[in-house]
């Protein structure tokens, strides 16, 4: 079986930093409008890559593949946060970070260096497709928590588990062969699903509480 | 036979879901709840008679696989989904009557119940690895519906927690999952990133990968079973859920959660050798057992002491699985459906405390004996079996888990492990003491009996007191099955 | 890698050894019908009684016949019911079947539907019978376990039974909270000896005690011990013993201090000489300590007791502490190489562990015919039931000289078995600090002794003797003839042991030459071994009786009949007030003034003055004791873990940002330490 | 029985019976003698105890049966262990049915028999001889068995007739009579521990036990002191002063035997006396510290018998 490894990086590794670099960007943002469409942009950026491996490959797989990252990232979870974003949007000022702006960019950027420093080295050679795309997708994975840590907001929470979810997402796309189709669908239907049911809870939060930090919950302890 | 089982066991859910949500009126919703929590468990009950009998069972082109230690989760799912089910329609009753619960309602709770009850029967029977984890999300998704259930401020708020958590846990796994795909292609074998396919190449798969795997898979699915110190969601979510939901979220959501870890496991032990999962289960089972006590000695919330307690008891079984031979996995195995059927039966039997004395507090519980005999004895029992009391099943069960440390020679961890099953032991006793003794209490309101709720409790307290008696044949045939497929090969199974 | 016993298909069902089933299958035949038929009250104890003779009878058999075995099918692959009935088990079954029989006649009249009628007390009280008789039939780790917990839930459901009074619910979850602290020690204990010898069964103990390492016995053992102790009520381990002896009814308080307590020192006979042997001599020192500190302090702090029955469990602690100084004893002289002198020191421990069960038994049975009678338990409202309850009167004498060592008791006998035992220790002591400390054990069980006397003595005279102190004591009734003919045969049995000590001594003697000393074949060779001491019971009583009547009829005989005229006694020229009396508290007072650094006893004394400073209306007054044990040990261990608990519940401080760093950091720890 | 035990009961149940008495007028003649002045006639306890027998009794109404076979059983009881004991010969009429441990047992029957009788009567003074006399026993226990095992420790044995066979010339049993001559004083009831000539109710204790009696029974009652302290005596004699006893049963070694017992109880009661008149009553909570003094010989002795007895 002829091995992927001497595959032109180049375009899938722009895509790959392109999508660090729009993660950057939406995890400290405090203006859910804004994060709204970075989180967009990620979900196009998946799109093309997909497209790039089909174009590739050749093939069923790679087009269905194609087609499902375009229907849940670019169409479905977009449109379900979007008329929660309006509301969020709608009602006061957006809460403020858990760090302030400056050195949660620092840590930002760390974390995106440590995992390029870190995975970059590992990357398996031959298993993947791109010399960029896994440190890139730790990198989004951690910003994605990172953003999680620091974001107050139910809804900044929600795009945050998006993004850390896309990063993998990039991760099982570049993998040699793809990941299986019926794998690549349930993930990908599952994504929807809980991004669904997390903008539904997300809502009644913010209707119930107000624009409150999640961490200011905390009538159950001990 | 046993396909046509497996068929009607993934169909029979949905289509009670579907039907519940559709249905108008409340009784016929009970009744089709009913049926459908029957329905399901027969079929479960026939799977895995089918397997235990004609060993596993492949479908769907090799993506479903039921073997021994799936079907016996089957078991352990559909019957405490069916103890919960029958117990349901009372239990929502009483809300509706005295809580203002709006009757249209108990159509959502349904929906989202079976379904529920469909994604862990998909884990258990999902063959893909990939699947697998999607399954064990949707859980996540369906049930955090449940908690929420109720939409109150503190609902909501656990409903909230239980989502952020389990999600970037299971996205923790979803790595894993992708480094052991990566795994499968370095070695060159078929990437179907099914567990029966990657079992027979699991020796040759990179140990470096597979090191990492084993650790982002245990921390992302231990998130979802509950292993300390990533538990937090679970004392709220236990408590904030319907009490039907809190008996089924504890006793077999959690260990559905590590049935995907031992899947993962049995394939990365041959790669990475005995050492690491040995020391990842033991730790995380040490370090649940010891984080539930300090929670069990102080607490003030009866559901939040019972989901400190499935702490302890997951951290149990992981620490049984961990010491490992066939003694410590068929104990710890056992472990998993006796703490099934007495968590069950106490979070059902905490449904009609609560109803009865409208509030969750311990200190406002008093007087059982006094006030409601029969519920007293009962929690009495419950606790009593809970802490590891003989002639009560969860005894045999955690002698043979600290009889396995033994048998290892873990004198470290067998020591502390005993030390803290006493303090627990001691904890939940003196709560359930001040419960249950005094003459004092007095109740709020007086529960509807049904028949079905009564049975819903006896159905358990009997099975408690029968597997404490004697373990069955054929529950210790299915676990030897089950045992024989986790322990590495060479080892015999007694 | 432990070798696991399934269930052995080939050994046939011994007709031997379902003797063994016998009296487990009737006492469990009574725990049902005590639930089946919560009416009829009586049917459980009717079922007891037939289990207890059963047990008696399979005890002697097994005494005659040798061991049997019998092995029940498994419960699970690991874990089965196995039993083995030895002549030790025999010994302990009969010590259980003869206590159980007379108790269970006395409940006959103690237990009607008034008194302790409901379901739970019938059924718990088969269950608490049958664990025990189990208890010492098993044969097995697991076995040994499920009937230790079961007769700790058993006694615990009875020693709650009137769980409306906070102080009875208190010492309930005491009671469990330390018999379960008590029974992880044991399974930790156990667990060494599994690991070690690869077996969970004691036949792979028995098989593997010659190849432990030194290091594990002494492990093992220390383990055991503090299990135990903890169930025998050794102090400081005692605490729970005077709160929920009292608590219960009394034909279960009986069992609890006479037999329940005693599986304890089965216990502990059985695992340090079957599967810890050799024994070194600091284990015997240690018990010897244990022994010698149990027996004082448990005898002081029973002569300050002014509850009947909380004075009758402390003296339990007494007497655990008696019986382990035998076994103490019996430990450094066969280290010692004494083997004669150790056989008759664990022989003495035997015997008295018998003794101890009938007259407190006895006792604790006429303490449940007092409380019924008078409604209290409380000494200082007693006093001058001798005359409408002359039955329960005398047996209580009975059994009080019994206690107190006075001859020609039981107690007596086995008493002075235990000082010939101590003797020797003192004799072969091998350098000055052994010399002293057998000379300090022996001072100790001499001073044990005394103070006993005293006791019983209070007890007995102040509950029984003199003028009723209260209302309650004064129209009183003796109790039904089921519960006189309980106790008087416990008497009858007390004063038979007593002049008749060989009866039992050779069986103790034979058992433990076999436990000890196998090579001594027989139990006469090991009295020869030492210059003859001798006591002859029948002997002291014929003489005893021969000179006080001989003394009264020379006395008649020259001085002629006796003249008795009957009056008020002396008391200064007043009459007689039964406040005036003697209280039970004032009687003790000197012993808490000589040991008041130990007591810690308070007095809160207020005057009401109502006209002035001379004119006193009222005088309140209340006394007690500060509770050593629970302020010094106690309390400073339970509140430092809750503590200690509340401090950790800060982690799950209700943060989501919080718990989500837990599940980063725990990543990041994992991935740092599988590097 | 054989013939020879039952030569010897019948030379030693009349001698106790009949000297018993005699004694105590000697340690009174002594006391007398020391304190210089003129005492009562030696036979002086007799008359009391006959006079005594002679008389009424008179009862408390709330006496049961206790309070009626206590007196027999006391002196029963006293009288088996004054036949226990070595007198004239190192072996005794009873030696073959107990030990030191007996007498020890028997002493503690008769004070058991008494007790409860003082407390039958519902008197107080009852109670409270019975609350002292029973804490100074309790504290006499472990000195008196200390000392007799100082003694039988390094022969291995309780016999008393080994004991009385022994060659006491060493530290141990320096020791050792210096422990027990203080139990001996205690268990009489003798100055300093208590006063047998008072009826005063701030120190008496014996005395207080046996207030409420009179007539027959009080003459039974002070027979039996009589003898307790002869076997008291005896038992002193017999382990710290050994000579002269008779060793077979002959009939000069038994006369020899006789005359060296009357001496030996003469001396000791004259030693007994001479402490009376040198101490005074100890207050009661002293009294304590003083027999705990009697322990501390007791356990020297132990100590050194053994230590000795090996060497």
């Amino acid at each position: 079986m002829p091995m992927m490894a001497n595959f032109s990086g180049g375009p899938l590794d722009m895509v790959a930093l392109a999508l660090v670099v729009t993660a950057l960007a939406g995890a400290l943002e405090r203006r859910p409008m804004i994060a709204l469409g970075m989180l967009t942009l990620q979900g196009v950026l998946l799109t093309v890559a997909a497209l790039l491996i089909a174009l590739d490959e050749g093939g069923a797989h790679g087009y269905l593949a194609v087609a499902i990252t375009l229907g849940v990232k670019v169409v479905a979870i977009p449109r379900v946060l979007r008329s929660a974003a309006h509301e969020v949007a709608a009602t006061g000022p957006a809460q403020r970070l858990a760090v302030a702006q400056r050195p949660a960019q620092a840590l930002a950027l760390v974390v995106v260096l440590t995992a390029f420093y870190v995975v970059g080295p590992l990357a398996p050679a031959g298993l993947n497709r791109g010399t960029q795309a896994l440190p890139a997708s730790v990198a989004v994975m951690l910003l994605g928590l990172l953003a999680m840590l620091v974001q107050g907001s139910a809804l900044a929470q929600v795009m945050a588990l998006v993004t850390m979810e896309n990063g993998l997402y990039l991760a099982a796309l570049t993998a040699t062969h793809g990941f299986p189709l019926a794998v690549e669908l349930a993930v990908g239907v599952d994504a929807l699903v809980a991004v669904v049911v997390m903008g539904l809870v997300s809502r009644q939060i913010h209707r119930t509480f107000g624009p409150i930090d999640t961490d200011r919950l905390r009538s159950q302890r001990g | 036979m046993t396909l046509l089982a497996l068929a009607l066991l993934l169909l029979a859910p949905v289509a009670t879901a579907v039907a519940c949500r559709l249905l108008r009126s409340a009784a016929q919703r009970d009744a089709t709840n009913v049926a459908g929590c029957c329905v399901t468990a027969a079929a479960g009950y026939l799977l895995a008679a089918g397997v235990f009998m004609g060993g596993p069972v492949f479908a769907a082109d090799g993506s479903l696989a039921v073997d021994a230690l799936s079907a016996y989760m089957v078991v352990l799912v559909v019957t405490v989904a069916l103890l919960a089910g029958l117990y349901s329609p009372a239990y929502l009753r009483h809300d509706i009557a005295h809580e203002g619960l709006q009757p249209q309602r108990t159509a959502e709770y349904y929906l989202w119940y079976h379904l529920f009850l469909w994604t862990m029967l998909l884990v258990t029977v999902m063959n893909n690895l990939g699947l697998l984890w999607a399954a064990i999300e949707a859980t996540t998704v369906v049930s955090a519906m449940l908690v929420g259930f109720y939409q109150s401020k503190a609902a909501l708020e656990a409903a909230w927690k239980y989502l952020m958590l389990c999600s970037v846990g299971i996205t923790i796994a979803l790595f894993g999952v992708l480094l052991t795909y990566y795994a499968a292609l370095a070695a060159g074998g078929p990437v179907s990133l099914n567990w029966t396919d990657l079992a027979t190449i699991s020796p040759q798969l990179d140990p470096k990968f597979m090191r990492l795997a084993l650790v982002f898979v245990v921390i992302g699915f231990g998130t979802k079973a509950g292993f300390a110190p990533l538990h937090a969601w679970l004392p709220d979510a236990h408590s904030q859920a319907p009490s039907p939901v809190s008996a089924v979220l504890s006793g077999v959501l959690l260990s559905c959660a590590l049935y995907g870890i031992l899947r993962f496991v049995a394939i990365a032990a041959p790669s990475v050798g005995p050492g690491l999962p040995k020391a990842l289960l033991v730790g995380f089972g040490m370090l649940s057992v010891a984080v539930a006590v300090p929670f069990l000695l102080v607490q003030r919330d009866l559901k939040r002491l019972l989901a400190y307690s499935s702490v302890e008891h997951i951290g149990l079984s992981t620490l049984a699985i961990g010491i490992g031979g066939p003694l410590g996995l068929y104990a710890g195995l056992l472990h998993l459906m006796n703490h099934a059927l007495v968590k069950a039966f106490l979070f059902l039997l905490t449904g009609n405390i609560v109803q009865r004395y409208g509030t969750r507090r311990i200190a406002g519980i008093q007087g059982l004996l006094t006030v409601a005999p029969v519920t007293g004895t009962l929690l009495l029992t419950g606790a009593l079996a809970i802490t590891g009391m003989p002639p009560l099943s969860i005894f045999v069960s955690e002698f043979g888990i600290v009889a396995a440390g033994a048998a290892q020679s873990m004198w470290p961890a067998v020591a502390l492990v005993v030390l803290l099953l006493a303090v627990s032991f001691v904890a939940i006793i003196y709560h359930a003491l001040r419960m249950v003794l005094g003459g004092e209490g007095k109740a709020q309101a007086v529960i509807e009996s049904s028949l079905l709720r009564r049975l819903a409790l006896a159905l358990p307290l009997g099975g408690m007191v029968a597997l404490g008696l004697v373990v069955p044949a054929p529950v210790t045939a299915a676990l030897g099955q089950a045992v024989a497929q986790l322990l590495p090969a060479g080892v015999p199974a007694w | 890698m432990m070798v696991l016993h399934p269930p052995d298909e080939e050994a046939p069902l011994e007709l031997d050894a379902s003797i063994v089933l016998a009296p487990l299958g009737l006492y469990l035949l009574g725990a049902l019908s005590g639930v089946v038929f919560p009416s009829l009250t009586r049917v459980p104890y009717g079922f007891a009684l037939a289990g207890s003779l059963s047990a008696i009878a399979a005890g002697l058999w097994a005494l005659a016949n040798g061991p049997v075995r019998l092995d029940l099918p498994s419960v699970a692959p690991y874990a089965a019911l196995n039993f083995r009935l030895d002549a030790l088990s025999a010994y302990f079954l009969l010590i259980i079947g003869v206590l159980a029989s007379a108790v269970s006649v006395y409940s006959f009249g103690y237990a009607d539907a008034r008194h302790y009628g409901g379901r739970a007390v019938g059924t718990a009280y088969c269950a608490f019978v049958g664990a025990m008789a189990g208890l010492v039939l098993a044969d097995g780790v697991f076995s040994f376990l499920v009937f230790w917990e079961l007769m700790s839930l058993a006694s615990f459901v009875l020693v709650v039974h009137e769980h409306k009074e906070a102080e009875v619910r208190r010492a309930g979850f005491i009671y469990l909270a330390m018999t379960h602290a008590g029974a992880g020690f044991l399974v930790a204990g156990f667990m060494l000896l599994a690991g070690a010898s690869g077996s969970l069964l004691f036949d792979g103990f028995r098989t593997a005690a010659g190849d432990l390492s030194p290091l594990l016995r002494d492990g093992a053992f220390l383990l055991f011990l503090v299990g135990f102790s903890a169930k025998a009520g050794v102090i400081p381990l005692h605490v729970w013993l005077p709160r929920a002896h009292p608590a219960a009814p009394s034909h279960v308080s009986a069992l609890m201090s006479g037999v329940m307590i005693k599986t304890a020192i089965y216990g502990l006979i059985r695992v340090s000489t079957e599967f810890l042997a050799p024994m070194p001599a600091w284990w015997g020192w240690v018990i010897l300590a244990l022994g010698a500190v149990s027996a004082v302090l448990g005898v002081i702090y029973a002569l300050m007791d002014h509850d009947l029955k909380r004075l009758l469990a402390y003296c339990s602690v007494e007497n655990i502490g008696v019986i382990l100084l035998g076994v103490g004893a019996s430990m450094v002289l066969s280290a010692n190489g004494a083997r004669g002198a150790a056989v008759l020191a664990l022989s003495a421990a035997l015997f008295h562990t018998l003794n101890h069960a009938l007259f407190k038994g006895l006792l604790f049975l006429g303490a449940g015919a007092v409380h019924r009678a008078t409604g209290t338990r409380d000494m200082e409202k007693l006093g001058g039931l001798i005359h409408a309850m002359p039955w329960t009167a005398a047996t209580f004498l009975v059994g009080s000289a019994a206690i107190s060592a006075i001859p020609p008791f039981n107690g007596f006998a086995s008493e002075w078995m235990t000082l010939q035992a101590l003797l020797q220790v003192v004799a072969g002591g091998d350098g000055p600090p052994a010399i002293a400390a057998g000379a300090v054990a022996t001072a100790a069980l001499a001073l044990t002794g005394g103070l006993a006397a005293f006791c019983f003595i209070k007890a007995f005279g102040v509950t029984f003797l003199g003028v009723a102190r209260s209302a309650a004591a004064e129209h009183v009734r003796e109790a039904p003839a089921a519960m006189t003919a309980a106790m008087a045969g416990l008497a009858l049995a007390c004063a038979v042991l007593g002049l008749f000590p060989t009866l039992a001594v050779q069986t103790t003697g034979a058992i433990a030459a076999a436990a000890l000393a196998p090579t001594f074949l027989a139990a006469t060779e090991v009295i020869t071994a030492a210059p003859v001491s001798s006591y002859v019971p029948t002997g002291m009583l014929a003489a005893v009786a021969a000179f006080a009547v001989l003394a009264l009829l020379v006395v008649r005989l020259i001085f002629g009949p006796v003249r008795e005229r009957v009056s008020a006694p002396w008391v200064c020229g007043v009459l007689l007030e039964p406040r005036m009396q003697y209280s039970a508290s004032a009687l003790a007072k000197p012993v808490r003034i000589i040991f008041q650094g130990l007591l810690r006893p308070y007095r809160i004394s207020e005057r009401r003055h109502t006209h002035g400073a001379y004119f006193v209306t009222e005088v309140h007054y209340e006394g007690g004791l500060r509770p050593v044990y629970e302020a010094y040990l106690y309390r400073p261990v339970v509140s430092s873990l809750v503590r200690l608990a509340s401090r950790v519940r800060r982690v799950q401080s209700g943060s989501l940002r919080l718990y989500l760093s837990y599940i980063f950091a725990t990543l990041v720890v994992v991935l740092l330490l599988t590097r | 029985m054989t013939p020879g035990d039952l030569l010897l009961f019948a030379l030693q149940l009349p001698l106790v019976v009949l000297l018993a008495p005699a004694l105590n007028g000697a340690i009174k003649a002594w006391k007398a003698f020391w304190q210089n002045r003129q005492g009562p006639g030696l036979l002086q306890p007799w008359w009391d105890i006959a006079k005594y027998l002679a008389r009424e009794s008179v009862v408390s109404e709330h006496a049961s049966w206790v309070y009626r076979w206590a007196p027999a059983v006391y002196l029963g009881a006293l009288l088996t262990a004054a036949c226990l004991a070595p007198t004239l010969a190192i072996f005794s009429p009873l030696g073959r049915y107990g030990d030191a441990i007996a007498v020890v047992g028997l002493l503690a029957l008769a004070r058991f028999a008494l007790a409860l009788a003082a407390l039958d009567t519902a008197s107080n003074f009852g109670g409270m001889g019975t609350s002292r006399e029973l804490m100074f026993a309790a504290l006499v226990e472990p000195a008196l068995l200390l000392g007799v095992f100082a003694v039988a420790a390094p022969l291995g044995t309780t016999n008393l007739e080994a004991l009385a066979a022994g060659t006491p010339v060493d530290m141990a049993h320096v020791l050792a009579f210096g422990c027990l001559f203080i139990v001996a004083i205690a268990e009489t009831g003798r100055i300093p521990v208590d006063n047998p000539d008072t009826h005063l109710e701030l120190t008496m204790a014996h005395e207080g036990m046996i207030l409420e009696y009179s007539g027959r029974p009080l003459g039974l009652l002070l027979l039996g002191g009589h003898v307790k302290q002869l076997v008291m005596l005896s038992l002193l004699a017999a382990f710290f002063l050994p000579w002269g006893s008779a060793r077979d049963l002959t009939a000069p070694a038994l006369a020899l035997g006789l005359v060296a017992y009357v001496l030996k109880v003469t001396v000791l009661a004259a030693a007994l006396g001479l402490t009376e008149s040198l101490n005074a009553k100890l207050r009661v909570f002293k009294v304590p510290e003083l027999l705990g003094t009697a322990s501390v010989l007791g356990f020297l002795a132990v100590v050194a018998g053994v230590t000795g007895g090996a060497h």
